[in-house]
């Protein structure tokens, strides 16, 4: 699956974009937060607070129980503050 | 229409577009966002617009369909900047015309409303202070949140 | 800011003078009204919109000093011809800047619903059925009295 | 005081505008209506209708029962469709 960080999510990942494959055992948005907050202290500083991270599967919001699949393009971002 | 774009717009023509060669059009109303030199007390130099490309023009024509659905319109038209920007830059244009005024004016609203909450954009301002993301308000998702369904004839009919 | 006048007003140029040089504004709203082809169902040809020199200009200035008060706005626009109009034609144009654009909204569609029943205007419509006096509309009353003293939150915040 | 005369009052009457000398007896609005729907059939034809007649005294609009001076300027008009 592709991955992508915006904003300070990209800046305390340092990684605008990646690709991996679905980590065994990872079958939600949720899941994967915590198998990324697990590789490293950016990772984990990025996603330390969950109320402040939102997500989009597919270029769609979703919820962080929304369910993920291999070929799935995954972003993690802030609120938006467009307009 | 949809637009994302990094150059500026050129306001009078882009709405002169909504009402050209439709005289069903009865009025256009629009709305153009600028940078202010001020968020809340702190000064600001300028500002980096970040955006989900792809996703960005899904969600603005997401939000366009939706307005289209809701309310009896002629054309409608999103124009939306990245990049960097100063204060007096033009950021964003909405816009809507109809035959009658009141769905020109509530489209209008709804568009900017629902785009501030859901086009993936990130603001991100310098100031003498430093540089900062800009964060989410509060008011915006409640302005959005007026016209959830079923709220929506209580937010604009009383 | 406030003109009446016969010949026809360029949208883009007036809106740029609401934020000119100001970086405090940011956002502009505006309405256009627009000459439409049918008025419910008749056929428009043509109309001739007479005024009240004078008295027009006392009512315009009257309706934006009003919103003025109402709102915390940088600058308002109201540009409203007179004489012979035909569809697709351009009427009107109000706008209102302001640092945030719930005001600006709210300003700029106050200045159109006070203006349709306050400014000595009188639309003399031409049809393939004849020529004839528009009738004022009780929805325009209606659209007016939402901003009457004491209804005004009701109207907008709820 | 001057009487101006706007859409179909002007077209009823056949008269933009006059001046008059306030008649006797006339202390408000309503009675320059009555004084002047006396004047000839085009004047009460205009005027037959009073809940469509409205007006407007020195530039500001007014209720029919609105107090007239000599020196004011009078227009009577149909509820206003501008915009």
């Amino acid at each position: 699956m592709k991955i992508l960080y915006f904003a300070w999510l990209r800046e305390k990942t340092g990684t605008p974009a990646e690709v991996v494959t679905l980590p065994d055992g990872v079958a939600d948005v949720n899941g994967l937060i915590r198998w990324l907050s697990a590789r490293g202290a950016g990772f984990a500083d990025a996603f330390a607070e969950p109320s402040l991270v939102r997500a989009a599967v597919n270029q769609e919001h979703v919820k962080l129980e929304h369910p993920l699949a291999d070929d799935d393009e995954v972003a993690f971002f802030p609120p938006v503050t467009g307009g | 229409m949809i637009r994302v774009q990094q150059e500026d717009f050129d306001p009078g023509a882009e709405l002169a577009r909504l009402s050209q060669g439709n005289t069903s059009v009865g009025g256009v109303c629009a709305f153009i966002g600028l940078v202010r030199d001020m968020a809340g007390d702190r000064e600001v130099g300028a500002m980096t617009l970040e955006h989900y490309p792809g996703m960005t023009e899904t969600e603005l024509a997401r939000v366009e369909e939706e307005a289209q659905g809701r309310w009896s319109l002629e054309e409608t038209l999103i124009i939306h900047r990245y990049g960097r920007l100063e204060p007096g830059d033009r950021i964003v244009l909405v816009a809507a015309s109809s035959a009658h005024r009141q769905a020109a004016f509530d489209a209008c609203q709804f568009l900017i409303d629902w785009l501030k909450t859901r086009a993936p954009f990130w603001k991100h301002e310098e100031g003498p202070e430093g540089a900062h993301w800009v964060e989410a308000r509060g008011e915006d998702d409640e302005a959005a949140a007026r016209w959830e369904e079923g709220e929506m004839g209580a937010a604009k009919n009383e």
